[in-house]
């Protein structure tokens, strides 16, 4: 539980000058990108003590004004153009590199999105901590163990002396982070920038990290830069708020203001297009079954020896007796955390994955009987739209065959094909002329549409979406989750929706079902999962939701 | 189980594994001499000057060749199983011990050459790929380029004009002083004397490949998230390079050594020839010829062998190498 | 086309093209340049480069080196582009059912693909010449045989990752054949590092093309630089123009070949790694 | 590389038949070689012997390699001056009887085998009636006539022959017929004895180590029975396959020695003029090679004589000598070497061996036998096998194509490896044309005969008659040229052969190659015996 939320009057940044003022920057983006300056003219400070968090959508500039203050442009493409930085009284665009060297590390400390790739892979935790400690003060070994062990306890890591010596791969990617956060801790940095480090993470563990920063950043009074997207984020963590926009702010102001009274247009429509926590309403007529999932088994065997014969490895079990059921025109979200297995219960209900045991019972059929050739009259009936948009579409296809290439294989003629995907086209908002340009030539919204003409182009009845909307930005979120509703009602389709955001499990699906290690360990209709949830895991997945104190407040005004 | 116990359970699997493969090239190679025209015993009759056919005859019988291919092949895996090569027809000795001979050069030249192509490659690599684009990264891009188009015998003779001849600097060509007959520590210092010209040939043509793959590898590791995290720390650069990405950019060109092993004894055919170097590559050369296929087939168990060895030793050093590889 | 602009930006690459298309334009051309046939004795014998009318001097028996160096362009460019083609069909073939299919099939064909990489390549290569006796066919045949294991890796490689992609699960469900999804989904998006390792081996087997006639296993009947290597070595060190020469133009071409390669994989790659 | 991959195996020494033979010359011999003790002593010889020898059993097999190491370290009862002259060895003088039917030799006392078991007669007679005369390629033939050898004491060894064989007393030198040790030879399966790895003779040098692929050693021996000798503390042949190599040890002084064209012509030529390398043709008296061209006489145009006729005046033999062998060698003008003008048997037949082409001539008889030429001019195609002993064969068939296209004879060049070869051209007969080098030996008979007699014709038999040419004629007068002792009337006999055969030209000869050895200044009297590189080297120094 998040103990208390930031209340609408925190402390106004304290008189004492800031620890950290960024001047009127500009930092130029190379030729032929799409705007001159990835960052534009942008002012603020950061007052010791307090967190700052600086929101926005890709391609905001708002990781690129953090990595300027630590000199860390990716050099040819991305140049600092002018502006001031002032650390301390020190403008950090005049120093040498060896000062900036002193100050990396040991006086503004950075830690980053990707836990899985941020540490040496091939170095023990213990030396990639004591090679900052040593870098900047240089301490007697025995010393320097000492502090690396404290640390490692400050960030609440079980049996630091392990973790010393174990190497990344080793550590759940909660973990890492927490190192991360101990290495960036290790010399009292005045300045904490965090660009986005909770983004990877679950939600669970998302929740304890933030807690963490908060916790550290009391105790030793940092000035902490928070980047992120996600505004239950800031909601739980900010005292104060910055948004960008285009790679110019656009508001900055205290986190009650800018959350619950914005004034600029763009940061109205910001919040607005967070999913609030509200449930959906139930559907009132409960229909029949179209697809029921019972006993379903599915285990993944690794190793096993010489031409398969030798005795496996390793065995995880995905799915363990999964039991869920799907009622026409109805919407059921499956829920969970990385792990639980409910992209593999997707696959498994798509055919994409054999099962070990258990049926797939769509319309009375049990579809795992069916061998490739009788499946066929079944394959149009269920299909799927996938995560993420740049690995969805073959890149060197055109958007017309993309969508035409299912109807043709099972049977259409071309041009009736052809017409219906320029129908389908015109469904999920896209012009027919997109139907002879390649997908590199589409955002990525535009692209999560073109794999829904893509699915609905077979007329089926079921549609799985694994995760549709996840890796969209929130405003484009908005959008295709509005045109994922209404396709749903014009269509009557019925919908298995996969997602680890509870946010938009409220708002799209009518019954929910939470997994939690390839079992479902709680189902029923959304309002009643949300209002009184009976399992522990949910109600501490429901807790740790970012942000959920602000929607529900928001909820009530 | 212990660390040492998964290994060499690991060792025993790879070595199961790689039978199929050591079996599969004697019987490919078995049947594909069979291919070529004429048999030892011509090569024999026209060498010796004039032999009758009912001498030709004999010797066939001799050899075993007038039997039928699959007892032949049957014949030779018996003795394979035991260790007995069989006996090789030209020279009229057994092939293990022929074969053994040669080895010991061979390993010779193949080891040096690695560790030479490989050794430079990386400094090479690394100083092209910390000087990107600079004069120096072209002129090392260029040199490496130029050291492997250029054909492997040009480079021995010019070096045998110019360092043997002209500079008096090595022997021409041999492995030892065959007028001096040096033993011990004089004789390794001898064989080394003899070591430097065909190390340096054949090693020009493999530092090419080294040095553009490191290139390559130091480039793309230099992307990576943990170079811009050593960066946030404020380590200097020199340490980021030498200490986080060089580790990282070594496993890739470790497993390509592996890799080369095989083509590195073939390859060594040319230079062995040029400087009369007593390797496996002029041997199997000359036993093809000769249509000794016992000594041929020999030789291509023994390079077998070799590359298995070989490329178990790169495979564990790897995984001494990359902690995020479990071995067994 | 921003393809040709990114291959540009890549000097080396620039210079790269032209010496290559400097030597397709002569080979090409070769019958206007000499029209009479190569191995004809046309002069004085062992004429150094630019006495007696020959710009690169002449061999043993009165030939011009450079009428060889320039017919024999065509014939080595023809090995290198044919023995590549080979291989590399071949390479891609195995490579895509072992990456696709996984399982007993990729095993086999793995062990296969060790297995030709465990023998000695060069030696293969001469066994194979030697069986089949030294013709233009043997000595691609050979070539190819020892070249199709790397492009097999690459593709075996290519494929594996590109299995599970999101857009080959899109094809799986809508019952798309396994063959039209290896065809036309997954191959077309491993062409460039087939591309950029192609033209490496078109390199490569010019220099095998040379090594082997060098061990006098070349096509007695045709010109080739190979051949005019093995003609010339034999007298290096007293008509040293005669392998020298043809050494350098192999050198050159190679060369080239490499740098466009290298240019093809900076003007390919990077359009890719963006996106995916 | 492979210039001489295999380097021309040995023909059998040739039948001399000399009216004047006597014990004198013996004597002259052994005096000549105590004048050797006043030069130094010492000093290791390091000679080519490339390709690496098979074996070294040159009582199994005559190839040219074995026969570079052999002979220093077995003797032969007998060894030859550069005249040809009977030199003693290990027997110090011998007489023949009145008929020609019995020759004892009488042996050298206190001679020792290298393992110091006593050299005596028993050990001749069963290297000759056990081991020569049973496994020799060519002792059958040069002791056909010795029924059996007597040992009446230690010392003395009688032959008993069945008719006279003058021709016998040729072939007992150390490399034709070595003397081997009975004590470990006798009763084990001559072919498969370890002594082919490990010889021990009677001869100047011990066998000591074979490092396959690098060298051969033979270190001096002690207690050599010729006093003083051997001058040498060692010999090794060190084994270098590539020509270039070769030439360039050689410079630098590492190799002292190197015969039978180890060093390509075209660095002789080179290396010549400086004056720490010699060159000489010396030692090549018993092999008279001459290099040639076969057609097999049964496949059409090839069996027609006006076609090879007109092949042989299309070529010129001059510019081959003087751009492939660059100078060395003497174009050829009958099926006879002009060697055998001292024996009186050499008759040149210049009708169709001009003295330069005439290609109109050649094209004039094939129009006139019919032989006409289709649109493109082409006579006749046909494919052309070189012998693959290197690349100055491959410089003859690419000459020999551009020759042959002027007489509308379109030729495609072949040329694959040594078994492939051996097994078309003697086992299959499977050509048409073959460039070839064959060894005329000091005597028609041995050296000329086994290529054109019908007898001679052995399927896969190599050097044989591959030709398949059979003519009763020429068949009778090779069987009276090998028995007629009067010299003058054998001259008459061989004169028709050579006109005969320079009519219809089965074999088409090309000239008469030279031999060359190459050595370092430094090594004095090397090349001391008609044997050439095959003698014992006793008396060879190093000079410093």
């Amino acid at each position: 539980m998040n103990t208390s939320s930031k209340n609408t009057d925190s402390v106004v940044a304290t008189a004492d000058s800031p620890v950290l003022r960024i001047e009127n920057l500009y930092v130029q983006l190379p030729l032929g990108s799409e705007r001159r300056y990835a960052v534009e003219g942008v002012s603020y400070d950061l007052a010791p003590k307090e967190i700052l968090c600086v929101v926005g959508e890709s391609g905001s500039g708002k990781s690129l004004t953090a990595r300027a203050v630590m000199g860390l442009l990716p050099a040819p493409h991305v140049q600092y153009e002018k502006g001031q930085i002032v650390f301390q009284g020190e403008d950090l665009t005049k120093v040498s590199e060896a000062r900036m060297r002193q100050v990396r590390g040991g006086e503004i400390s950075m830690i980053f999105q990707e836990p899985m790739t941020a540490l040496n892979p091939v170095m023990r935790i213990g030396e990639q901590i004591d090679e900052v400690i040593r870098f900047h003060a240089s301490q007697p070994r025995k010393l320097r163990r000492q502090l690396a062990l404290q640390l490692l306890e400050d960030v609440q890591l079980p049996d630091p002396s392990r973790i010393m010596s174990a190497y990344p791969h080793e550590l759940s990617g909660g973990q890492r982070q927490r190192a991360m956060i101990a290495m960036a801790l290790a010399l009292e940095p005045k300045v904490l920038i965090a660009d986005e480090p909770t983004t990877a993470l679950d939600v669970t563990t998302q929740a304890q990290i933030l807690r963490l920063i908060k916790e550290l950043q009391a105790k030793h009074d940092t000035g902490v830069l928070f980047i992120t997207h996600d505004f239950g984020v800031v909601a739980d963590i900010a005292d104060r708020v910055a948004v960008m926009q285009h790679g110019k702010i656009v508001e900055i102001g205290s986190v009650d203001k800018v959350l619950n009274h914005p004034e600029h247009p763009y940061t109205q429509a910001l919040t607005d297009a967070v999913p609030s926590l509200i449930p959906r309403m139930a559907k009132e007529v409960v229909s029949a079954p179209i697809l029921e999932v019972r006993n379903l088994v599915k285990t993944y065997r690794s190793g096993g020896g010489w031409f398969g014969l030798g005795k496996p490895v390793k065995e995880v079990n995905a799915c363990d007796s999964v039991n869920v059921v799907l009622n026409d025109a109805e919407t059921l979200g499956i829920v969970g955390e990385s792990g639980s297995g409910k992209s593999t219960l997707a696959r498994c209900i798509v055919r994409l994955l054999s099962t070990d045991a258990g049926e797939i019972i769509y319309r009375g059929q049990d579809l795992c009987a069916l061998d490739r050739s009788s499946m066929r009259p079944y394959r149009s009936k269920i299909q799927m739209v996938f995560q993420d948009p740049y690995a969805s579409l073959n890149p060197r296809a055109t958007v017309g065959r993309i969508i035409t290439e299912g109807p043709v294989i099972l049977g259409e003629s071309k041009s009736e094909a052809q017409s219906r995907a320029r129908e389908m086209l015109e469904l999920v908002g896209l012009d027919a002329r997109a139907f002879e340009r390649y997908p590199h030539e589409f955002s990525g919204g535009q692209r999560q549409r073109i794999g829904l003409a893509r699915a609905l182009a077979l007329q089926p009845e079921v549609l799985v979406a694994d995760e549709p909307v996840s890796a969209l930005d929130v405003s484009i979120q908005a959008q295709v989750l509005d045109l994922l509703a209404d396709i749903r009602d014009r269509l009557q389709l019925s919908m298995v929706f996969i997602t680890h955001d509870l946010r938009v499990a409220a708002q799209v699906c009518d019954r929910i079902a939470v997994m939690r290690l390839g079992q479902v360990v709680e189902q029923g209709p959304t309002a009643q999962l949300f209002d009184n949830a009976q399992h522990p895991y949910t109600q501490e997945l429901l807790d740790a939701v970012p942000g959920r104190e602000w929607s529900r407040l928001r909820a009530l005004s | 189980m212990s660390q040492a116990g998964k290994r060499s359970r690991y060792v025993l699997k790879r070595l199961l594994h790689a039978i199929p493969v050591v079996l599969a090239i004697i019987v490919v190679n078995f049947f594909l001499l069979q291919l070529a025209e004429g048999d030892a015993v011509d090569v024999l009759a026209g060498e010796a000057g004039s032999a009758t056919p009912e001498y030709m005859a004999q010797l066939r019988e001799k050899f075993g060749l007038d039997q039928p291919l699959p007892v032949q092949l049957g014949v030779y895996m018996k003795n394979m199983l035991s260790f007995d090569l069989g006996y090789s027809f030209r020279h009229d000795m057994p092939v293990s011990q022929l074969v053994l001979d040669r080895l010991v050069p061979t390993l010779l030249l193949m080891v040096s050459t690695i560790t030479l192509a490989v050794g430079f490659g990386i400094i090479l690599g690394l100083v092209a790929a910390s000087n990107l684009n600079t004069w120096k990264d072209n002129v090392i891009s260029i040199f490496a380029l130029i050291s492997y188009a250029t054909p492997l015998f040009w480079v021995g003779l010019m070096m045998i004009v110019v360092f043997s001849l002209k500079l008096r600097w090595f022997p021409t060509s041999g492995m030892e002083n065959v007028a001096m007959f040096y033993e011990g520590w004089d004789r390794v210092k001898d064989i080394a004397h003899h070591l430097v010209m065909p190390t340096l040939t054949l090693s020009l043509f493999y530092l090419a490949l080294y040095t553009r793959f490191m290139r390559a590898s130091m480039l793309e590791q230099a992307s990576m998230d943990y170079v811009t995290t050593a960066r946030a720390k404020g380590l200097t650069e020199r340490r980021i390079v030498f200490v986080h990405i060089l580790r990282n950019a070594l496993l890739p060109v470790v497993t390509m050594a592996g890799v080369q092993v095989g083509s590195l004894i073939g390859g060594s055919v040319i230079v062995e020839s040029v400087f009369a170097w007593p390797g496996l590559g002029m041997l199997a050369f000359e036993a093809l010829f000769s249509r000794d296929l016992n000594l041929l087939l020999g030789i291509f168990l023994l390079s077998a062998l070799l590359v298995v060895a070989i490329n178990l030793v790169v495979d564990l050093l790897y995984s001494f190498l990359d902690p995020r590889i479990e071995v067994g | 086309m921003s393809f040709w602009r990114r291959f540009c930006r890549n000097r080396s690459a620039v210079v790269g093209l032209i010496i290559l298309a400097i030597v397709v334009l002569i080979a090409a051309s070769a019958h206007l340049l000499f029209p009479e046939d190569p191995f004809k004795l046309v002069g004085q014998s062992m004429s150094p480069p630019g006495e007696n009318g020959f710009l690169f001097g002449s061999d043993t028996l009165g030939r011009d080196v450079a009428a060889g160096m320039a017919h024999g362009a065509r014939v080595s460019l023809l090995i290198g582009l044919i023995a590549t083609t080979v291989a590399v069909s071949l390479g891609v073939l195995l490579g895509a059912f072992a990456g696709y299919f996984g399982g007993w099939v990729d095993d086999v064909l793995m062990r296969v693909t060790e297995m030709f990489q465990t023998i000695p390549s060069f030696i293969f290569a001469i066994l194979i010449v030697a069986i089949m006796k030294p013709s233009i066919n043997s000595v691609i045949i050979a070539i190819a045989v020892v070249s199709w294991p790397a492009v097999a890796r690459l593709v075996r490689g290519e494929f594996l990752a590109m299995r599970n992609r999101e857009f080959v699960q899109a094809c799986h469900i809508i019952g798309m054949s396994d063959w039209r999804i290896m065809v036309r989904e997954i191959l077309p998006n491993c062409l460039s590092p087939i591309i950029v390792t192609g033209s490496l081996m078109v390199a490569t087997a010019i220099l095998i093309e040379s090594g082997l006639a060098f061990l006098g296993l070349g096509d007695p009947n045709i010109i080739s630089w190979g051949f005019q290597i093995g003609a010339g070595r034999t007298v290096l060190r007293s008509a040293w123009w005669v392998c020298t020469f043809p050494g350098i133009a192999i050198m050159l071409t190679v060369l080239a070949i490499n740098l466009v390669g290298e240019g093809l994989n900076d003007a390919m790659n990077p359009r890719l790694r963006e996106r995916t | 590389m492979r210039s001489r991959l295999y380097s021309r195996p040995e023909r059998p020494t040739s039948i001399v038949v000399k009216r004047a033979l006597s014990s004198v010359c013996l004597a002259v011999g052994l005096i000549a070689s105590t004048q050797a003790l006043s030069q130094t002593a010492g000093g290791t010889m390091v000679m080519i012997a490339q390709p690496e020898p098979p074996s070294l059993a040159p009582y199994l097999s005559t190839s040219g390699p074995i026969g570079l190491v052999a002979p220093k370290i077995y003797n032969g009862l007998l060894d030859y001056d550069l005249d040809l002259n009977t030199v003693p060895e290990l027997a110090e003088s011998y007489t023949v009887s009145d008929d020609g039917l019995t020759v004892t030799f009488a042996l050298r006392e206190g001679v020792k085998w290298h393992d110091g078991e006593p050299f005596t007669s028993a050990d001749v007679q069963f290297s000759i009636m056990d081991v020569l005369k049973q496994f020799h390629p060519r002792g059958p033939n040069s002791f056909r006539e010795v029924s059996s050898i007597d040992t009446p004491d230690e010392l003395t060894a009688v032959f008993n022959l069945d008719a006279p064989a003058p021709y016998m007393m040729r072939a007992f030198s150390a490399y034709e017929s070595p003397i081997v040790p009975r004590h470990l030879l006798e009763g084990e399966d001559i072919r498969a004895s370890d002594l082919a790895n490990n010889p021990v003779g009677t001869g100047p040098f011990k066998f000591v180590e074979w490092k396959k692929g690098q060298y051969i050693r033979l270190d001096k021996n002690e207690d050599y029975w010729k006093e003083g000798l051997p001058l040498l503390d060692r010999i090794v042949a060190r084994i270098i396959p590539d020509a270039s190599t070769r030439t360039a040890a050689m410079e630098s002084g590492e190799v002292h020695y190197g015969a039978f064209g180890a060093i390509p012509n075209i660095d002789v030529v080179r290396m010549r003029e400086s004056d720490d390398i010699g060159v000489t043709t010396d030692g090549y008296a018993m092999i008279n090679p001459m290099a040639l061209i076969e057609m097999n006489t049964t496949k059409a145009p090839f069996d027609n004589p006006v076609m090879r006729q007109a092949i042989s005046m299309a070529i010129d033999r001059q510019f081959l000598i003087d751009n492939i062998w660059f100078g060395y060698g003497k174009p050829a003008t009958s099926a006879m070497t002009s060697n055998f003008e001292p024996l009186g048997l050499y008759s040149a037949t210049p009708e169709f061996y001009p003295e330069s082409p005439d290609v109109d001539a050649a094209n004039a008889l094939l129009d006139e036998a019919g032989i006409t030429a289709d649109a493109e001019g082409t006579r006749a195609s046909a494919v052309v096998d070189l012998i693959p002993y290197g690349e100055d064969w491959r410089r003859a068939g690419e000459y020999m194509k551009q020759a042959l296209a002027d007489i509308g004879v379109d030729l495609e060049l072949r040329y694959e490896d040594v078994p492939t070869w051996l097994k078309r051209i003697y086992a299959d007969y499977d050509f048409e044309l073959n460039v070839n080098y064959f060894y005329q030996l000091p005597d028609p008979v041995i050296g000329v005969q086994r290529h054109y007699g019908t007898d001679q014709i052995r399927q896969g038999t190599p050097f044989v008659n591959s030709t398949r040419y059979s003519n009763s004629d020429i068949d009778e007068l090779l069987a009276a040229g090998a028995i007629e002792v009067d010299p003058t009337a054998r001259g008459e006999i061989y004169a028709q052969i050579q006109a005969i055969l320079g009519e219809e030209l089965p074999v088409v000869n090309l000239f008469e190659m030279e031999f060359l050895t190459v050595y370092n200044e430094k090594l004095k009297d090397h090349t001391v015996s008609a044997m050439g590189a095959y003698h014992s080297f006793d008396r060879a120094y190093i000079e410093e």
